[in-house]
Parts: C-alpha cells; sequence; structure tokens
C-alpha cells in the first residue's frame, strides 16, 4: 500500500526465466534476468564495479511513495519502508545490515558482545554531523533511549534493555548497551532506521525539530523536499566516508505509477527505480540498458482470520485450520506473485534459522476436497496494491475450490485501516495484508502477541504457549536451537491459525546499468533498496 | 453601471454557490469512513495515539462546528494547513498549480487551434459526400479515446522509441522554462485531444447553428466568398458555443486532470489531490475543491460577459437566467 | 433575348419525409427593366423561384429539371466562382425580414463597408453615411454606429436597400419586402424600391401576396400556384379578367374587394370541399 | 428557407425512424447491436462466460483454446471481456436511466414550476456541475466503499447536472408556448400538463441527452476503475481491462488491443448513434456557402 509496511523476493531467479519463456516477452541477449550469476559474490543481486572511476554527477532514482508520517521526518516513528530508505540516506544506524543479513558497522566502526547481555560499541572515529559537530557517545545514547522513552512501536523492538551507558574514554567514542536479559534481535533493531542517531545535542537545545528537518551524520543532506513530488540530496562533505562516495547528488523523484518509473529507466531519465510489482522483471526485460534484478524480501503476505469478532466463523480453531491448510501457498507465489516470491511461515523464509513454509503442520493436513463446502466468506482486502489485489483473487479461487462462497471485499486502505486496526472488535472475516519481515527471523515474530502488538486485538487473540515460545526463541543465540525454538514458534502460530503467513512480498529493483554500476543486495528485511548507495558509481557517456 | 449591478449580482450568486460546494465537500469528505488519524498513524497505532492525533487535528469536535471553525477562516484566506506536510495548504497548492496551468492552457491552446479550425471545415463540408464522413469519425474517435489508453501508449512510445522527448523525468516550468514546456507537451497533448475533439464538434455545431441564420443566406446571395462570409459573419456569432466550452474545459483541466497527471508523473493539483484523498488529508481536498469551484464560477461569469460584448442581443445584464 | 428566362423548372427538396417538388415545371421570361410581380400563397413556389435565379436554393434543394438563364448564361451549369460572379455583379436580394438578414454582432456601418470595399468602393464614413441617406435615412451617422436590432424594421429595410443598391443590380429581387412592415412604412420602402430601381435600370421580380400594390406598382403579374406559373400578363388584365380559377380566388381575398357578409375562402380551401383534383404537388414519399 | 421544404422539415421534439443510408450510422449500430449482444450472451449463456477462474498459465498469448489469449491470472480474455463488456453495459446504461428519469422530473418541474424552484434547482446543478467531476466520483466512491455501486452513483451525479438543464430549457420554451398557458389557465392540473406536454415535447432532448450520457459513464466507469475506484476485481469490467492492458503492454499487448478497442468501439458508436438522433431530432439546413 501507499503508506504502511515493506518489501520481498527469492527465488526469482528460475521464476523470472520461466515467466519470459512462457510470455514470448524476448528475452534479449544481456537483458535482465539475472540468473543466479556465477560472478556475483553471495548475497548480492548486483554489485558495483569497483574497478569503475565514477563519473559523479546527480543520481535520478525513481521512488513508488513518498514518507508521509505523523510525526514527520523523526526516523523513530517512522513506520513505513519507504521512510526508512529516505532518512537512512542522511541517518546513520550504530550497525547496517549486510549480504546474508550478516550485521555489519556503519556509525560504530566495531562492536563486542562480552557476555550474553553487553554490547559494547567503539564509534568510527570521523563520525561527524552535517553541521560539522563530532557524533559522541552521548548522542547514540540520548538517541536510543529518545527511541526507549518514544513510546513509538520500534522502541519495543530493542528488547529488555537495562541500560545504555557512554563509556567513552578520551577520544574514543564508546557507548554499551546492557540487557536484562539476553535478546538476539538487538542488533537487527540497531540497524533499522528508527534506531538512527540524532544530534540530540542540538535537539535538546531546541535548535532543530527533528520532525520537519533532517540533520544526520550519513552520506546525504537534503536540499529539498516537495512533498510527495521529489527530494533533492547533495553529498555530505562532512561523511566520515566521503571519499567513497561515487555520487554528488541524489534527486529522488515520487512516482506512483509503475508505468512512470518502467518509462524513466527505459527512456534513461531515471537510474534506478523500485518495483513491487514481480511482472517488472519481464516488462524491462529486453529494455536498452536496463538490468532489473529482483530483491527478495523477508516482509511477507499474510491471512487474518478473525477469531476476536463473534460474527466471524473464524472463531472457530477447526475452520481457520481448514482455511490455512487449503491455502497452496506455492500456487499463489506462482500465480500472484509470478513466481518471484517463496513461501513463508511466521519466520520470513530468506532468514537464517527461519523454519521452513512447508515444515508447519498444516502443510501436510490433507483437507477433504470440498472441506469448506457450505462455509460464506467475505475477504478484506485495500485496492490499491496490485500484488493485493492479484493474492486476494488467488486466495478466493482455492477456497472456492473447496467448496467455500467467498467474496471480496475491495475497499481504500483509509477504510481497510478502519475496519482492521481500529474498529475492536475488527470489523471483517478475513482480511489480507503485509508487513516488513525485518533482519533478524525472530523480530516479526513479536507480532503473534496481540497483547505487545496491540494493532491485532481486535482480530487474534493472546496464546500463552505461543508467547512463551516467542519469549525463548529471542533469547536464544542464533544458531541450531534457536532455529528449533523458532520451529515451535512457527508450529504454534500455524495451529491457532488467526494470522496466516502465505509468501514473501516481491520487490524488483531496475537498474539503468549503462549509466550506473549499482549494489543491490539479493535480500533485504527493511525494504531499504538504496542500503549500498555508497557504493554506486556512475558510468560516463 | 448597469453592467457592473450585473457582474456583482452574478458574483454574489457564485458566492451561493460556493458556499453550496464548501458544504458539500466538506460534509461529503467526512461521510468517507477511515479517519485521517488512522491512515496516517498506521496499524501499529495505539487508541490513544490515534485519539491525540485526531484531538491535535481539531476532528473531535462535532462536525459543524469544525464546519464553522473552517469556514471562518476560509473567509480570511486561511485554508488551513496539510496533515501530511505540516505547511499551509495554500502555499502547497501554490506550488502545484503552475505546472497545472501550463498544461491546461497548452492542452487548451492545442485544442482550439486544432478544433475550431477541423469545426468550421466540418460544418462547411456537412452537407457533402465524404467529407462528413471522415470529420465525423475522427472528431468522434478524439472524444471516445480515453486519456487513460492514449496516455499509456505515448508514454510506452516515447519510453521505448528515442524520440527527442525523455518522459521519464517531469521538469516544473519555475525549474526550467524550456524543459518545462517540452516536459508538459506529451501530457498536453494526451489531454487536448479530447479537448480539440468537443471543441471541433462544438465548432460544427455552433457553425452549422449559424448557417442557417438568414444573414448568411444574404451574405451568399451578394455573392461573397465562402471564407470571407466565414471570417465576417460565422465565427463572432458562432464563438459564444466555444467560448462556453472552452472554460468548461478550463476549469476541468485546471481542477486536474487526474488521470494524466498521474500517467506523466506530473506533480500537479489532480495527482495532489487524488493522494490527499487517499490519506483522507481533509484540508488540502477542501482547497483544492474550493480552488476549482472558484476557477468555474469566475470563469463562467466571464463567459457570460463575454457573451454579452459578442453579441448585442443577448441582454443577459440585468437578467439572470 | 430575355434578362430571365425560367424554362420549364422543377425543383425538388429532400426532406426526411422523401422529395418534396416546390416547382413543377415553372416558366418565366423577364426582359431588362420591366417589374414583374409574382404573386401566389404562401407555399405556391414563388420564393423558390425567386431563390432558383440566384442558384440560391437551401443545401436540400435541387433543380431536377428544366433551366434558368440570366443574361443568356444557364445558371445551373455555372461553377461556384461563375455562380458568386453572377450574385455579385448581376442579382440583389432585398429580403422580407431585413433585420434577420444583417449580421447581428456586427454595426450597420461595418456591414456597409463590407460590402462595398468587397465591390472596390469608397468605405470612408463619409460615404457610406451617402449611401444610407440616399435611401432617405435622416441621421446616417447615428445609423451607421447602430447594432441591426436597434433599428426598426422600416431603418433595416432602408439599410437591407443600401446594401442592395450598392451594388447596382441588374436583376432586383424582392420577397414580400414588406411583410414585415407597418402599413404606413410599406408604401415609403415599396417607392424607395420602385424608384431606385428606376435609376439603375434595374429588373425588379417582387414576390408578394399583396395584389392591391401589385396593381399600383407593377404593370405584369405572375400568379402562381403548387409551383407553376399559372396565369402571367399585363396586371390590368390579369386582375380584371383573371382566367385560372386560382387567382379568381385570390382576387376575392384582395382587401380591397371585400364584402360584408361574403365568406371569403382560399382556393385550396375551395378544393377541399370539392375533394378536387390529383394532388400533383407532392412527389414520392 | 423556403416554404413547404422548411415546414416538413421543422417538426421539432418527436423522434423520427431512424432508416438511413448513412453507412457510418449503419456501422454504429452494428458495433452496438454486437456489444450489446456480447453483454448478453456473456451474462445468459452458462458456461460461455467463466471471467473469474484460472484456466491457463499466465499471460497466454492468444491461441485457439483462448483466442484472445489470458491475462495475469491465467483467466480467458474472451471470458473477462465477455463479462466486461456486460458490466460496463450494464451499469453504464442503469446509470444513464437514473439520469434521465432525474433529469427529466427535475428539468421539468423547474421549469413549470418556474421562479424559486427553478433557480433552487439550477444553483444546486451548479454546485455539482463546479465541483470536479472526477473528484466528486472519488469522494461517492471512498464514501459507499469503491465498487459497482459507486460508479452507478459516481456517473448519475456527473451526468445529472448537465442533462437537467438541457431538459429545463427545452421545457421552458414549451412552457412559454400557447397551448401550455391555455391548459393552465383552462385549469388542467400541473401533473397532467407536464405529463402531457412537457414530458412529450422534451423526449427528443432526453434521448439525446442520453446517448451523450451514456458515452460520458462509459469513459467515468473506467477513469474510476482505472483509479481503483470503480469495479473491482475478480469482476470485469472495460475500465478494469483496459487498466490491467496499460501495465502490461508491452508483455501482454493483446489485454490493452481487446479492452482498449471495444471501448473506444463503445463510446464512438453511442456517440455517432448519438449525433445521428440529433440531426433528426434538431434538423437543420445549412446554406451551402459555395
Amino acid at each position: 500500500m501507499r503508506t504502511t509496511s515493506k518489501i520481498t523476493v527469492a527465488a526469482a531467479a528460475i521464476a523470472a526465466l520461466a515467466l519470459t519463456a512462457c510470455t514470448g516477452g524476448g528475452a534479449t541477449p544481456g537483458g535482465s534476468e539475472q540468473p543466479a550469476d556465477p560472478n556475483l559474490p553471495a548475497g548480492y543481486a548486483s554489485v558495483a564495479d569497483e574497478s569503475i572511476e565514477s563519473a559523479g554527477g546527480p543520481l535520478h532514482v525513481q521512488v513508488d511513495y513518498d514518507t508521509a508520517e505523523a510525526q514527520g521526518l523523526d526516523p523513530a516513528f517512522a513506520e513505513i519502508a519507504r521512510s526508512w530508505s529516505i532518512m537512512g540516506l542522511v541517518y546513520e544506524s550504530l550497525v547496517t545490515v549486510g549480504p546474508g543479513f550478516e550485521i555489519q558497522p556503519e556509525l560504530a566502526a566495531s562492536w563486542e558482545q562480552p557476555d550474553d547481555t553487553t554490547y559494547v560499541f567503539d564509534l568510527q572515529p570521523g563520525a561527524t554531523f552535517s553541521n560539522g559537530r563530532a557524533v559522541s557517545a552521548a548522542d547514540v545514547v540520548g538517541s536510543l533511549n529518545r527511541l526507549r522513552e518514544s513510546g513509538s512501536v520500534w522502541s519495543g523492538q530493542l528488547g529488555p534493555i537495562a541500560e545504555i551507558a557512554d563509556t567513552s574514554s578520551g577520544d574514543a567514542q564508546q557507548v554499551t548497551i546492557t540487557l536484562e536479559t539476553p535478546f538476539t534481535p538487538l542488533l537487527a533493531a540497531l540497524a533499522n532506521t528508527p534506531a538512527a542517531i540524532l544530534p540530540m545535542q542540538e535537539i535538546e537545545a531546541g535548535e532543530l525539530d527533528p520532525t520537519a528537518e533532517m540533520l544526520g551524520s550519513g552520506a546525504f543532506t537534503v536540499a529539498e523536499h516537495r512533498q510527495d513530488e521529489s527530494w533533492s540530496f547533495e553529498a555530505n562533505a562532512e561523511w566520515w566516508n566521503a571519499e567513497q562516495l561515487g555520487i554528488d547528488a541524489l534527486e529522488l523523484t515520487i512516482a506512483a505509477d509503475d508505468q512512470t518509473r518502467l518509462a524513466g529507466l527505459r527512456d534513461g531519465s531515471t537510474q534506478l527505480a523500485n518495483f513491487s510489482n514481480p511482472d517488472a522483471l519481464s516488462l524491462l526485460a529486453g529494455a536498452q540498458g536496463v538490468t532489473a534484478v529482483s530483491q527478495t524480501q523477508s516482509d511477507f503476505f499474510y491471512a487474518m482470520l478473525n477469531s476476536v469478532n463473534p460474527d466471524s466463523p473464524f472463531v472457530d480453531q477447526q475452520l481457520r485450520q481448514t482455511v490455512n491448510a487449503v491455502l497452496d501457498r506455492q500456487g499463489i507465489v506462482d500465480l500472484a506473485l509470478a513466481g518471484a516470491a517463496v513461501p513463508t511461515a511466521v519466520t520470513p523464509a530468506n532468514l537464517p534459522d527461519a523454519c521452513a513454509a512447508d515444515s508447519v503442520p498444516s502443510a501436510s493436513a490433507e483437507p477433504a476436497a470440498d472441506a469448506l463446502a457450505g462455509e460464506s466468506i467475505s475477504l478484506l482486502i485495500y485496492n490499491d496494491d496490485p500484488s493485493l489485489t492479484a493474492l486476494a483473487q488467488v486466495v478466493q479461487q482455492q477456497l472456492q475450490g473447496a467448496g467455500a462462497e467467498v467474496t471480496l471485499d475491495s475497499v481504500d486502505y483509509g477504510t481497510y485501516s478502519e475496519r482492521v486496526y481500529v474498529a475492536q472488535p475488527g470489523d471483517f472475516q478475513m482480511a489480507l495484508g503485509w508487513f516488513a519481515g525485518y533482519g533478524d527471523a525472530s523480530m516479526v515474530t513479536n507480532w503473534w502477541n496481540p497483547e505487545t502488538a496491540v494493532f491485532n486485538a481486535g482480530f487474534a487473540q493472546p496464546h500463552d504457549d505461543l508467547s512463551a515460545a516467542i519469549a525463548e526463541a529471542q533469547a536464544l543465540p542464533a544458531g541450531t536451537e534457536r532455529a528449533e525454538a523458532l520451529q515451535s514458534v512457527c508450529d504454534l502460530a500455524d495451529t491457532h491459525a488467526e494470522m496466516v503467513p502465505l509468501a514473501t512480498r516481491p520487490q524488483v529493483v531496475g537498474i539503468r546499468s549503462d549509466q550506473l554500476s549499482a549494489s543491490v543486495l539479493s535480500d533485504e528485511g527493511y525494504g531499504d533498496f538504496l542500503r549500498l548507495i555508497a557504493e554506486f558509481k556512475t558510468i560516463e557517456g | 453601471m448597469q453592467t457592473l449591478r450585473w457582474v456583482g449580482r452574478r458574483l454574489l450568486m457564485g458566492l451561493v454557490t460556493l458556499l453550496g460546494i464548501a458544504l458539500l465537500v466538506f460534509f461529503a469528505a467526512r461521510l468517507v469512513p477511515g479517519q485521517a488519524a488512522s491512515v496516517l498513524l498506521g496499524p501499529l497505532a495505539t487508541q490513544e495515539q490515534r485519539d491525540a492525533l485526531t484531538a491535535e487535528l481539531g476532528l473531535d469536535r462535532d462536525l459543524f462546528t469544525q464546519f464553522g471553525i473552517w469556514i471562518g477562516k476560509v473567509v480570511t484566506g486561511d485554508f488551513g494547513d496539510s496533515i501530511i506536510s505540516g505547511q499551509p495548504v495554500l502555499d502547497e497548492i501554490a506550488l502545484r498549480l503552475p505546472v497545472t496551468a501550463t498544461l491546461a492552457l497548452m492542452a487548451l491552446g492545442i485544442a482550439l487551434l486544432v478544433g475550431v479550425p477541423l469545426g468550421v471545415l466540418q460544418a462547411l463540408r456537412a452537407r457533402r459526400r465524404g467529407g462528413a464522413v471522415g470529420s465525423r469519425v475522427i472528431s468522434g474517435l478524439g472524444i471516445s479515446v480515453p486519456e487513460f489508453v492514449l496516455g499509456a501508449l505515448v508514454v510506452l512510445l516515447f519510453s521505448t522509441v528515442p524520440l527527442g522527448i525523455t518522459i521519464g523525468a517531469f521538469t516544473a516550468i519555475s525549474d526550467d522554462l524550456w524543459l518545462g514546456l517540452v516536459s508538459s507537451l506529451l501530457p498536453a497533448l494526451v489531454l487536448s485531444v479530447f479537448c480539440a475533439a468537443a471543441t471541433a464538434r462544438t465548432t460544427r455545431d455552433a457553425v452549422l447553428g449559424v448557417l442557417v441564420e438568414p444573414w448568411i443566406q444574404a451574405a451568399v446571395g451578394r455573392g461573397e466568398r465562402p471564407w470571407a462570409i466565414v471570417r465576417h459573419h460565422v465565427l463572432r456569432n458562432a464563438s459564444i458555443p466555444i467560448l462556453t466550452l472552452a472554460a468548461t474545459l478550463l476549469a476541468y483541466l485546471l481542477g486536474g486532470a487526474v488521470i494524466v497527471e498521474g500517467l506523466f508523473n506530473v506533480p500537479g493539483v489532480g495527482s495532489y489531490m487524488l493522494l490527499a484523498m487517499d490519506r483522507r488529508d481533509y484540508a488540502v481536498i477542501q482547497a483544492a475543491v474550493m480552488l476549482a469551484a472558484v476557477v468555474f464560477v469566475v470563469m463562467s461569469v466571464l463567459v457570460e460577459l463575454a457573451s454579452n460584448l459578442i453579441d448585442p442581443r443577448v441582454s443577459t445584464m440585468g437578467a439572470t437566467t | 433575348m430575355s434578362l430571365i428566362e425560367i424554362d420549364d423548372l422543377v425543383v425538388e427538396f429532400r426532406t426526411p419525409r422523401g422529395t418534396v417538388r416546390a416547382l413543377a415545371g415553372a416558366t418565366l421570361h423577364a426582359s431588362a427593366g420591366e417589374r414583374i410581380a409574382i404573386v401566389g400563397e404562401s407555399g405556391s413556389g414563388k420564393s423558390t423561384i425567386g431563390t432558383a435565379i440566384g442558384a440560391l436554393l437551401p443545401a436540400n434543394g435541387g433543380f431536377a429539371g428544366g433551366t434558368v438563364r440570366v443574361d443568356g448564361v444557364d445558371v445551373g451549369t455555372l461553377d461556384r466562382p461563375g455562380l458568386r460572379r453572377l450574385r455579385r455583379e448581376t442579382l440583389g436580394f432585398i429580403p422580407q425580414d431585413p433585420i434577420a438578414t444583417l449580421n447581428p454582432t456586427m454595426r450597420v456601418g461595418g456591414q456597409l463597408a463590407l460590402v462595398v470595399r468587397d465591390l472596390g468602393g469608397d468605405a470612408s464614413r463619409a460615404a457610406l453615411a451617402q449611401l444610407l441617406e440616399e435611401v432617405q435615412i435622416a441621421d446616417p451617422a447615428d445609423v451607421l454606429r447602430r447594432f441591426p436590432h436597434q433599428l426598426s424594421g422600416g431603418m433595416a429595410q432602408r439599410v437591407a436597400i443600401a446594401i442592395a443598391m450598392a451594388r447596382r443590380p441588374r436583376i432586383l429581387i424582392a420577397d414580400e419586402p414588406t411583410a414585415a412592415l407597418d402599413a404606413n412604412v410599406r408604401r415609403e420602402v415599396l417607392k424607395l424600391v420602385f424608384e431606385a430601381a428606376e435609376q439603375t435600370g434595374a429588373t425588379v421580380v417582387w414576390l408578394s401576396h399583396d395584389l392591391d400594390a401589385v396593381a399600383k406598382w407593377c404593370r405584369r403579374v405572375a400568379v402562381m400556384y403548387r409551383g407553376r406559373i399559372v396565369e402571367d400578363g399585363p396586371t390590368a388584365s390579369v386582375l380584371e379578367a383573371p382566367e385560372h380559377p386560382y387567382t379568381q380566388s385570390l382576387l376575392a381575398a384582395m382587401p380591397s374587394r371585400l364584402r360584408r357578409g361574403v365568406e371569403v375562402r382560399t382556393y385550396t380551401e375551395m378544393l377541399a370541399s370539392q375533394a378536387g383534383e390529383p394532388d400533383d404537388a407532392e412527389v414520392g414519399a | 428557407m423556403t416554404g413547404a421544404a422548411a415546414a416538413l422539415a421543422r417538426t421539432p421534439g418527436r423522434l423520427r425512424s431512424l432508416r438511413t443510408s448513412d453507412p457510418v450510422l449503419t456501422i454504429a449500430v452494428v458495433i452496438l447491436g454486437l456489444l450489446v449482444a456480447a453483454s448478453l450472451a456473456g451474462r445468459l449463456i452458462p458456461g460461455l462466460n467463466d471471467g473469474t477462474t484460472t484456466v491457463g498459465g499466465r499471460f497466454e498469448a492468444p491461441s485457439l483454446a483462448h483466442p484472445l489469449g489470458t491475462d495475469s491470472l491465467g483467466r480467458s480474455l474472451v471470458a473477462r471481456l465477455l463479462e466486461g463488456i456486460g458490466t460496463t453495459f450494464l451499469l453504464s446504461a442503469l446509470a444513464v436511466l437514473c439520469t434521465a428519469v432525474i433529469a427529466t422530473a427535475l428539468g421539468i418541474v423547474a421549469a413549470y414550476a418556474g421562479g424559486w424552484v427553478r433557480e433552487l434547482v439550477m444553483r444546486i446543478g451548479d454546485v455539482l456541475y463546479a465541483f470536479p467531476a472526477i473528484l466528486l466520483a472519488l469522494l461517492v466512491a471512498a464514501a459507499i466503499g469503491p465498487g459497482s455501486t459507486a460508479a452507478l452513483a459516481s456517473i448519475v451525479l456527473v451526468t445529472v447536472p448537465l442533462m437537467t438543464r438541457m431538459v429545463c430549457a427545452a421545457a421552458t420554451d414549451v412552457a412559454r408556448r400557447d397551448f401550455v398557458t391555455s391548459a393552465r389557465i383552462s385549469g388542467v392540473a400541473a401533473p397532467v400538463i407536464m405529463v402531457r406536454h412537457l414530458l412529450t415535447c422534451v423526449s427528443g432532448t432526453v434521448v439525446v441527452q442520453g446517448t451523450y450520457a451514456l458515452s460520458v459513464a462509459i469513459l467515468v466507469e473506467g477513469g474510476l476503475s482505472f483509479l481503483g475506484y470503480g469495479v473491482q476485481l475478480p469482476a470485469a469490467s472495460l475500465g478494469l481491462l483496459v487498466s490491467e492492458g496499460n501495465v502490461y503492454l508491452l508483455t501482454a499487448p493483446w489485454i490493452l488491443i481487446a479492452a482498449g478497442t471495444t471501448m473506444v468501439l463503445a463510446i464512438l458508436a453511442v456517440t455517432l448513434v448519438g449525433d445521428a438522433l440529433r440531426d433528426r431530432l434538431e434538423p437543420r439546413e445549412a446554406v451551402d456557402l459555395t
């Protein structure tokens, strides 16, 4: 949707090939498909050529929608993936996410974990805000505490923090975070833009209103912003890594219509653009000078089966399970998502330690051919996301295939959010939606506990067994043991079948590869396809 | 003096119309389910946050109070702030109006330059074999091809075949006059097709309406040349319906050619309005509608004034219907 | 050779209901300088014969037989420029409703100027005023500034005569030029028309139904009925000894001959009451 | 204008037969007939229309099995098109019917009553007329939820003001004529006058305006569906199919070609028939200037 969540894609390579073959869309040599390219390092969908001397100049990028947040430009409250990408150009977090969801240094040059509950971060020595003031440990402590105290939904993502302390000595700026109990997703949460480091000194002095203005330590500064129209960024000369930056300026145009972004890439007026329509891969196939890559998002689509509203047939767990079992996730991927996605369970399929979509109980259940005979179901969706609409129609066909009578109720997003999130109990029977999958397999599991997630209290019920399993998995360090713990989260969520994960959400990045050598990760948890913009190199001519 | 009184009266009626529109848009916008607060805050917000934002936006009071406050401010020229950007709505619209105005004027200009001569030709040839068939189908096609079909074809054509105009990027006329005009050209062309066809049809009808008049017969009887007759005796007399249409078209174009603006990513009033609808940005919806309505009302007064000047028999001065 | 030779002229109109024959073989000749009146009731075809002389039929009408010759030239064979030359140089029309035949959005002066300029004449203010004075307009400067709808019927007819006469036409066709005028203005206007024609030696074809006036101004009269000239001769003999029953009925309806207590019936009514002759005016369907 | 011809040509306000030798009109009527037949066939013949079920792969090019190819969900485009034509025509026709009823009633009452009633109707018309049409439609769609009902209501709101104005103008002309005045004086009840005299005299105007409203209706439905506020998937309408065709123009051109052509033909045919109707109701014998 224009406003809410985040993104995905995966085994897109093969799927994209298959798609082109069957549409006869003329796969031009040197075109856009990217089968597992042996030249690409693991974890990358595209890599900037380091041997190129960047021609500099402005980079033109088109994105599908603009940030639009109740708290303006304040990253601590940013809910939309696009906000994270845009704010991430100006602000830095302590850490960032690299290939394979590996946590990498950003504002923190390095970190240590002396024990399960202590994290010690050493800041980049040259880190400076764009106003010329050096980033201090106090800014980090202040920013993270500000997030914790903000009441923002992201404060909970940081886990059970006991203390954030400035442990600097001399010029070396250092911050220590102490947890009450072990919490593995901490680093992944710190990598997200809401945990960005703000110039706290200026904010506290009242010199900067972070909702109206952005002042960060990152690669760019804002030259101009026209809401829903465009952003102009300039390279931040004060950035600690400024020499590496290949572009001088970034012109970001908001173009809601897929056609406009496709046209921009085709006619060369745009060097990079994103698409949530998986068919963008085939639509860009054969376009001169354009490479389209699929970036697998950990974001995923899910179905909500309202177990709270007494008027909903899904108060009956048996029925929920039957619906869950009837749904053919691979069929959804193939038909609605052009094969450019993967089926998933609660833990996003492309994240380390995630459980497999076909490992949960419903996957092996074999519902009768007419298991839903006599059921009549109303399926609520919002209508401004073509992928969601496609998905809904496939879900409708599948449920009808099992004998149910399914009516699609398409409304605009405002009405949808009123009926799903605001109304208590939720004013729907079955609904479809999606949310971000983040950078750690256990982060999104938070949403399966309505008591902490809140937004789903109108249609899902808290379950002690599931809540306990979620907490247990989050405390375990990454590895086999945690994978097993997450498996039980997946199994329990699947059994309760209130929020039923379906498939990851596709994202396609189109690159004008004759003008730009770009780095794009093959997997992403925060929808930030501009994450590696510092490595981009423009090509002369 | 009489003219002034007439204009005054006409403007007063315009104000009544505007008040009607103000009422309609205000309450219609609030009939739409989905509060600004829930749209803006997203799914993860708590009820307290929603309530707080609703109170902050003044949306918790009863509708009539809200309307009173709003209309009170509107009278002083304050249309409120956009919920999304926090900026005064008028500033936001002022930023987008030049873009839309350029587009509208270009489209209308093309439409009149093409449509009027075409319409005159059609009227003159209405009685001839063949001539009428071709032009009827052409102008019929013009009003039958939806702008979203034509626009998509143009976007595809210009983005796949290098034709000298890039359409992936839009430059505002305020940023660069020449580039602004060039990038407005294609969307203006797409818009002008319908407008030109409508103009041609109206012109044809108007000219045919004049051609039955005795003074035309008299001119023909005097052996005057056809184009002299058209110039001296037809055009002026046929211009009132054409002007009326032009005003309607201009109001429509300025009110936001939503679809074309979207297709070509033109940052104009139309696409802004559409977004505001999605986000329940009431202040923007209201201001944009009021703007379009003011344009409409002013245009209709101007057209009536012009009609009086064009045809001295139409003495609507003093009469109102 | 006569100036106007209309021979066995058939004119038809296409209408949604089929073809209508407005002239069904009309024949009429007129010499230079002659004054001829054509009389007949509405729909008899007299207007059609008037317009046929200039090939000015409405677009749905056309010649279906016979010929119209003006000065020996068959107008049916003229190309468009030729037709325009004929109309510009030879013909002058004086309309029934003068206000309607003036362009309502143009001042009288402007319209006169257009006509004069078209003929390569002097379009100065003074020259235009002079033209108006010639048609007995007292305050020409004021009239030049007016719009047609601001003129009285008589005034407008004078302007129309001025426009027609500015071109010194050899044939003046006046289609009931006084029908829309007050009785007292009628005489003046007719006088103006015939005096102007006298001056230039123009042939006058006057379409009228006013037999009293016809008797006064014309030496020759043609009577039309159902698309044919049914009687044609010196006014005196036609009025005194009508041969065709239709002419007789027309005469009976002349205001100057009305008698109290004598019922006046039109010829058509008479025919209808006798369940009369076959209808040959309408052809086809 | 001459005698008999003019007299015969001017019988305003009554519908005359559409019998004609005009080839354009003939083609237009045939196209319209085919489209109406197609829309009925899609609804009435069971099995012919299964536009909501996946029957093949995504974006299959036209073949024997699927003569117009398949769409993004592997549905047969023939079936989708049949359903789309049906939806669009049904919706538009219904909307125009509503418009005609409302506009005729309002226009006649306003013309007959005159005075403040007329003024009020005209002012309300002005308000709707001055409201940007697409936004009016969007507001309606958002308020009652996107879908066929919203599209229908939007079309009605967009088309009513103009038609009311035209009917009112025509009816005012009639209301001033002698036979209405004499009917009034002789005490004929107002409703009787309105129905017997005004309604019959404006019927031509209503029919002509109705055909124009029909073409506007098809366009508005298309625009609304294009913006996502009209007919909702999995149902089909011409506008919806066109908007899908737009996206896949490069890889699956058959969708736009089929839907776009149908839509253009539909509007064109309706417009041409409207033109022909008007030419017959308000014949104009223009002078040939040359």
